[in-house]
């Protein structure tokens, strides 16, 4: 077996709060290898888009790593700070912003960007690197690249701009790109593209890459693998098509059933009663017990469930298996 | 990191929302020693200020009981003539400075205030109107606040200072003064106010909530101030926060240019001109006091103001 | 002694050009208006002309008349109206040319033309003629026995000079153009001009030509002037050793000056006196209270001359710095007398008295108007005297404000209770009888902002300017004197004292004046 | 663009004609410049007769008429007080006044935005908040005050440096410099420090507050994720973003330091435009007065001018859709 490109083990992100210690990524594991997407989905405050933060270091103060590991290639980086750390960031990781709009220096003309961040990266005349910056957008599919490079990034169009944003993230040849919301901002006829524009990129170039987003439609496009991620902590991992189709984590269940793509064919949406608890009121156990058609005693007991302790899938004391499944 | 939409969970209400976005402020304020200190030094010198003639023990605005033989006495020490002694020693007219400075400060406080609040009525008003109603009106007001900026704060209050001087009957002269400068410091300050204000307008009024107020027929009155003025509160508190020490700092500076409080009753600011002329002579009493007095105050004010726009924007915790 | 070192290198560089030890650095409070000798008639404008131009008569340190341009004078014993003026030979203007008889009389009438501000100093000159290149006669409209005490401040320009530069005119404000004369000087004064910027610096460096060179000390080859308006700034600049000689000394400094190893003062009484005038007509023009005007009951205003404590006033606010008055007479003045001058004991009782026999138990209130930026420590003079009124019940509202909005006050008789100063130029009682007891009208009274009118005191005003009998001049002078101190028009206060402070090297005779001659200095 | 131009032009001219408008309205109440103007023993007839010629016993209305009419002409009148053109006094005093605003305003801006820099990027350092706090100290006493105890300390107890005026200055026909002495440039560290230090704070702290806002947007952060380093992200990115606000704020602020350099010129003797200001106001010196507040006011439209100008400039985002003047 290849060695996955990123591997996350038992990741914690603590927030010191004055209501005390919220963790908002509860021991996270999973690996992505090279070529692949796994997707990484959940409700808004899930922890998935702190997970992206984490992996590549961009974790806003007071938050932090306290225990677990983020291995790229093998080797620890969620102990690197400073020059170690940048010099991974756009070399070796890349990453993609929900905004085309904000993500960009309004200031700068794609080309300074683009350049700065190959002549950052790469021992490459200023002059290569512009033509490298040109390629870059080329690849990213932006018409007449070299005329537009020296445009600014309010004279393109919003999809155009996510896609200066992807050439952003690509131009110094990573191998991990981490996906935040990369297509929440966009027109719907756009995102499609942008999603065929990753998943190209991703095969083409072998990148490894962690979609982040809250929308199952983009995930069941895009996505080789998909966590489910609940209140911190991971819900299910699975090939896409089976945690879609065969939801194993009642959670995912309900979420499947709520996602209008994924719930194809179904008659009407459903909904999961209640809402994901706030960081500082997790319950014990299994942090989804107390909406859970399915719940026992067992399930609001610590330990929680985890991927380790129960199925090899769904965190779940009692997953559902294929046969319930079908009869819901 | 919490879920706005979550109906299980207990969401505060509005009323409660304003609470605990009140106890947030109140968080801050207790984790900053700063803040705590300033307020404190600030709440001591304004109570001071108010309750001046029950602490002070002379009434320094009472030409009648000064004796001009007390003159120059030093701190603590009996006067040569009199024999009387003083706390912080005497000014040039005899007057007792720990008094002086109470009333003074009284003086400076009223002007501080008082200009502040001129100053903050007009801007909220002119920029609300110039934000909200557009067109004419905004262009108009607008380039009033040019032509305002254009001239410079102290030139302005100089201008005012001056045709007030000399408009008021003579005899009215003396009280009119301190109503001047506040005319004059809330009339060179408000534009400020005005920009924030129409900054906030032209944001909120686009707003989804502003709009259906709109169409369901609420007058543009009230939708200004029940919609669009609280979200430029925090702005406009910040602002006078700081305004507040700049008026007291300004009322000082146009004393220095001869325009200030007089000097019967003499403000902080007339206090320290008058002082300022004791530099070199060795009575450095009656400058060092006041001056001390001011810059506790004004620095007192500024350090809260600094923290309170900083509290304030959640966005720089 | 580091620090000495330091203060001397500063001191270098800071005069670098004219480092030598005779340079005098010389400030004051304010720059001369104008270089024309005629266009102002104010303190600092002529202290600074007389370093370059020169006067007929001119008053030396000790303020006795001395011949200057002018090396005698005579009436004429038949005709009083006739002066002759014998000049100096062998005098020369800085450009060479020599001085006669015909640039006295070009410069005495220009000093007369309309847009002279000194033709009011020499109003009794009727005409002005050459007698030859050494002699003038002067013809007055009357007998005017103080003619020559009127020509200090009349300098002499050439005549030459100002029709070849057309400056013959005196400078016109409103006139649109600047004149020659305004911005160069061509006299024949000890002192010639190098440069000069407005309000900046005037340098003046020793003029070699001058016929006096060896009769007078000129210790200093040059003078370089600067004004500087902030009193601290002013005092910090000598006690720093960037200045070696100020005038306008700040009272409470002055101590400081003389604690300092390098610097000393020179004090002399001045020609000024400040005094307070009160409205004695029926009416107050600002809020009569009721029964009419109080300053207009004598026994008021001897009640206010009672409870004025100037002695309290001298001690604290004025350091020292003052002579108490009795009368708004400066000493040096023709007619001054001790017994004039007896200041009335402060008697805050018989004050109360008196104001209770006017009527006036409860006392009154009323505006005071005072200028902040005229006399030494003006407003807070009229401070103090707030106090003191207000201990015999009179409530007194300051309203001190500027010398540009103070004067117009008095003189718009818009003011019930005012400060003023006066000095005498003339060093005679007349000057001040005529400008400030005669009855206010175009000519006479102009500065009277008592509404005081006394048709004898006008009378003998008139009658005294043209007396050429000393003795009976000087009697009519005593009576008038003992009129209006009975009549108590004005609350004298006090004869300010003049200080200069300098280096301990500079040797300088204070002047009465105020007017510097940098010819008199020694260094010591 | 260039519409707008001349529309910001015209718009300008205008101001000026109000501001001109309001400032003469106002002189008749400052005091009456007859009395300063002639000697105390002038008659009354001499006092009418210069009113007349001055014209002062005309409504302000015909003053101001005459006094645009002349001014258009570029004649500014002479001086009650000095006699002169009014235009060559103010030509002559200028260079002290720009020279001083100038190093102050270097001052202002260098020290402004590094301590700004500084102070946004370790938010919560000791030296952030020492340099915070300290700042405010500047701000909390008057500027006269300020200089004075400059002087205290530097020129009399130390007497490091000179305590007025402008030292030697050579003179350029045109212009007169400090820069080329050492006692000019000695001159000029008091003044330009007292001048300097409030409009540094204002500076420092609008850079600050501006920088912390810009340091959150979603580019800083990726170009984080880019991995570019931390002193091309604080001063290519944000920095230059920070630029945009603080230019307007920071244009007027430098307009308003010639309005301020009339305390300090007071205080140091500053042979400057403020000092023959204050000059005039107490010798009521008309002609100077409007002029001056006719000179302030073309700089002050100018720097706007300038600032907006400079806007297109810095943002791209505005040489598309020219017509918003600012934010």
């Amino acid at each position: 077996m290849t060695q996955p490109v990123l591997s996350v083990r038992d990741l914690v992100v603590e927030i010191p709060t004055r209501h005390g210690i919220l963790r908002p990524v509860d021991g996270v594991s999973y690996d992505i290898a090279a070529g692949e997407i796994l997707g990484v989905v959940g409700e808004s405050g899930a922890g998935k888009s702190m997970t992206g933060n984490a992996v590549i270091g961009l974790l806003d103060r007071p938050a932090r790593i306290v225990s677990g590991q983020v291995l790229l290639k093998g080797e620890p980086i969620h102990h690197l700070k400073g020059a170690a750390l940048r010099k991974l960031r756009g070399r070796r990781m890349g990453m993609i912003f929900q905004d085309p709009l904000t993500s960009l220096n309004p200031l700068l003309t794609v080309g300074d960007q683009l350049t700065e961040t190959i002549l950052e990266h790469l021992d490459l005349s200023v002059k290569q690197a512009r033509e490298r910056a040109i390629a870059a957008l080329d690849e990213v599919g932006i018409p007449a690249a070299r005329q537009r490079i020296d445009s600014y990034p309010h004279e393109f169009s919003g999809g155009m701009r996510q896609r200066v944003v992807i050439a952003l993230a690509l131009c110094a040849e990573p191998e991990l790109i981490i996906a935040d919301e990369p297509t929440t901002a966009l027109d719907v006829s756009v995102q499609a593209q942008i999603i065929a524009l990753l998943r190209r990129l991703c095969r083409e170039r072998g990148v490894a890459v962690m979609l982040v987003t809250h929308d199952m439609g983009v995930i069941a496009e895009a996505a080789d693998r998909v966590a489910v991620m609940y209140a911190g902590r991971l819900a299910e991992l699975g090939p896409v098509r089976d945690v879609v189709t065969q939801a194993r984590h009642p959670y995912t269940a309900g979420l499947m059933a709520s996602t209008p793509v994924a719930s194809q064919g179904q008659k009407r949406l459903r909904q999961i009663p209640g809402a994901m608890p706030r960081l500082d009121a997790v319950p014990a156990g299994c942090a989804f017990n107390p909406r859970c058609e399915r719940a026992q005693s067992r399930c609001a007991q610590a330990p929680g469930p985890t991927l380790q302790t129960c199925d090899d899938r769904a965190a779940c004391w009692f997953p559902i298996t294929h046969e319930q499944e079908a009869a819901i | 990191m919490s879920d706005p939409q979550n109906p299980a969970e207990t969401r505060p209400a509005p009323g409660r929302m304003a609470r605990a976005w009140q106890s947030d402020l109140a968080y801050s304020f207790r984790h900053s020693p700063v803040a705590m200190i300033s307020a404190l030094v600030v709440a001591v010198l304004v109570l001071s200020a108010v309750f001046a003639p029950w602490i002070a023990p002379h009434n320094p605005f009472d030409p009648g009981s000064l004796n001009l033989m007390n003159g120059f006495t030093p701190p603590g020490a009996p006067n040569a003539f009199t024999g009387d002694t003083f706390l912080l020693g005497t000014d040039d007219q005899g007057r007792d400075v720990f008094s002086t400075i109470l009333y003074g400060m009284r003086i400076s406080l009223f002007v501080g205030f008082s200009a502040v609040l001129l100053a903050m009525v007009i801007g909220v008003v002119l920029g609300l109107l110039a934000g909200y109603l557009g067109g004419w009106v905004e262009s108009v007001i607008m380039r009033t606040a040019d032509i305002q900026l254009t001239f410079p704060a102290i030139l302005v209050a100089m201008l005012i200072f001056g045709v007030a001087k000399g408009i008021t009957p003579p005899e009215y002269r003396d009280q009119m003064a301190i109503y001047v400068l506040i005319l004059a410091i809330g009339l060179s300050d408000w534009v400020q106010f005005a920009r924030v204000v129409r900054g906030a307008t032209l944001v909120e009024k686009n707003r989804d909530y502003v709009q259906a107020a709109r169409l369901v027929g609420r007058r543009p009155f009230s939708i200004m101030i029940r919609h669009i003025l609280p979200n430029a509160l925090n702005a406009v508190l910040v602002i006078a926060t700081i305004s507040l020490a700049l008026a007291i700092i300004a009322e000082a500076t146009l004393s220095f240019l001869g325009v200030g409080a007089p000097p019967t009753k003499p403000s902080l600011g007339t206090l320290i001109r008058i002082g300022q002329g004791y530099m070199f002579s060795g009575e450095w009493w009656i400058l060092l006091f006041p001056a001390l007095t001011l810059l506790a105050l004004a620095l007192s004010i500024n350090l809260l103001g600094d923290w309170l726009r900083d509290a304030l924007n959640p966005r720089l915790r | 002694m580091m620090k000495h070192l330091l203060l001397a290198a500063t001191a270098m560089t800071l005069t670098m050009g004219a480092a030598q030890a005779e340079t005098l650095r010389w400030a004051r409070s304010g720059d001369a208006l104008t270089l024309d000798p005629h266009a102002q008639n104010e303190g600092p404008t002529l202290a600074m002309m007389q370093q370059m131009m020169e006067p007929l008569v001119l008053r030396n340190p000790a303020g006795e008349l001395e011949g200057a341009l002018a090396t005698s004078w005579t009436v004429n014993p038949e005709n009083p109206d006739i002066w002759t003026f014998t000049l100096r030979e062998g005098v020369t203007f800085h450009d060479g040319a020599a001085f006669t008889a015909e640039d006295v009389v070009f410069s005495m009438e220009r000093a007369l033309s309309e847009n002279s501000d000194m033709k009011g100093l020499i109003s009794s000159v009727a005409s002005v003629e050459a007698n030859g290149d050494y002699e003038v006669i002067v013809t007055t409209k009357g007998p005017n026995p103080l003619l020559p005490a009127s020509l200090p401040n009349i300098l002499m320009i050439d005549k030459d000079w100002a029709e070849a530069n057309s400056t013959v005119d005196v400078q016109d404000v409103e006139g649109g153009e600047e004149t020659f004369a305004s911005q160069n000087v061509n006299g024949t004064g000890p002192y010639m001009l190098v440069s000069r910027e407005a309000d900046v610096k005037t340098e003046m460096t020793r003029f070699d030509g001058y016929w006096g060179i060896d009769e007078f000390p000129m210790a200093y080859s040059d003078i370089v002037y600067t004004p500087i308006q902030n009193p601290s700034t002013r005092i910090a600049a000598l006690l720093s050793g960037e200045v070696d000689f100020i005038q306008d000394v700040p009272v409470q400094d002055l101590q400081r000056v003389e604690d300092s190893d390098e610097l000393k003062i020179m004090s002399s009484p001045q020609n000024r006196v400040i005094f307070f005038g009160m409205n004695v007509s029926d009416e107050l023009v600002n809020g009569n209270p009721e029964g009419g005007n109080p300053l207009a009951d004598v026994r008021v205003r001897q009640a206010m001359n009672m409870a004025l404590n100037r002695d309290a006033i001298r001690q604290v606010v004025m350091r020292g710095q003052s002579i108490p008055a009795g009368v708004i007479m400066p000493p040096f003045v023709s007619g001054w007398t001790e017994e004039l001058n007896t200041v009335p004991a402060t008697d805050l009782d018989a004050a109360r008295a008196l104001m209770a026999e006017a009527g006036w138990t409860d006392g009154f209130s009323i505006q005071l108007d005072c200028p902040n930026d005229r006399y030494v420590n003006d407003e807070a003079i009229c401070q103090a005297t707030v106090g003191m009124m207000a201990q015999i019940g009179i409530t007194v509202n300051l309203n001190a404000q500027p010398k540009a909005q103070h004067f117009p006050v008095v003189n718009g008789l818009e003011s019930d209770f005012y400060m003023m100063g006066w000095g005498v130029p003339s060093y005679d009682s007349e000057y001040i009888f005529n400008f400030l007891y005669h009855t206010k009208g175009d000519l006479y009274g102009t500065w009277n902002g008592t509404r005081y009118s006394n048709p004898q005191i006008d009378e003998m005003t008139q009658a005294i300017a043209a007396e050429v009998d000393l003795e009976a001049r000087d009697a009519t002078i005593a009576q008038m004197w003992d009129i209006v101190k009975e009549d108590v028009v004005y609350l004298p206060v006090h004869h300010q004292m003049l200080n200069w402070a300098m280096r301990n090297e500079v040797g300088a005779a204070v002047d009465a004046d105020d007017q510097v001659k940098v010819k008199y200095f020694t260094i010591d | 663009m260039l519409a707008y131009i001349i529309r910001r032009v015209a718009q300008s001219i205008l101001v000026l004609l109000i501001t001109g408008f309001v400032a003469f309205s106002m002189f008749s109440f400052v005091g009456d410049p007859i009395e300063n103007m002639l000697g105390q023993e002038r008659t009354q007839a001499d006092v009418d007769r210069l009113r007349g010629q001055l014209g002062l016993d005309q409504p302000f209305v015909v003053q101001y008429g005459k006094f645009l009419q002349q001014a258009a002409q570029g004649n500014f009148g002479l001086s009650y007080r000095q006699g002169r053109e009014v235009s060559a006094i103010l030509a002559e005093r200028l260079p002290a006044t720009l020279e001083l605003a100038f190093v102050s305003g270097l001052l202002a801006l260098g020290g402004g935005i590094g301590f700004g820099i500084l102070t946004a990027i370790r938010k919560r350092g000791f030296s952030s908040n020492a340099i915070m706090t300290l700042s405010l100290v500047g701000v909390s006493l008057p500027t006269f005050l300020i200089g004075i105890l400059l002087i205290f300390l530097f020129s009399v107890e130390l007497g490091w440096l000179p305590s007025f005026g402008r030292g030697e200055v050579v003179d350029l026909g045109w212009w007169t410099t400090g820069f080329l002495t050492v006692s000019g440039l000695k001159a000029l560290v008091l003044p330009a420090i007292t001048l300097g230090l409030y409009q540094m704070t204002l500076i420092m702290r609008l850079v600050r507050t501006e920088m912390l806002e810009v340091l959150r947007m979603d580019y800083i952060r990726f170009a984080r994720a880019r991995g570019l380093r931390e002193r091309s992200i604080n001063f290519r990115h944000a920095l230059r973003n920070t630029l945009v606000p603080v230019i307007t704020i920071t244009g007027l602020q430098l307009g308003s330091i010639i309005a301020f350099a009339i305390i300090t010129e007071t205080v140091f003797q500053w042979p400057g435009v403020g000092l023959l200001f204050i000059n005039a106001v107490q010798f009521v010196d008309i002609p100077v007065m409007a002029a001056y507040l006719m000179m302030i006011s073309v700089m002050f439209v100018g720097i706007n001018l300038i600032v907006d100008l400079l806007y297109f400039a810095i943002d791209p985002r505005l040489r598309v859709d020219g017509k918003s003047g600012g934010h």
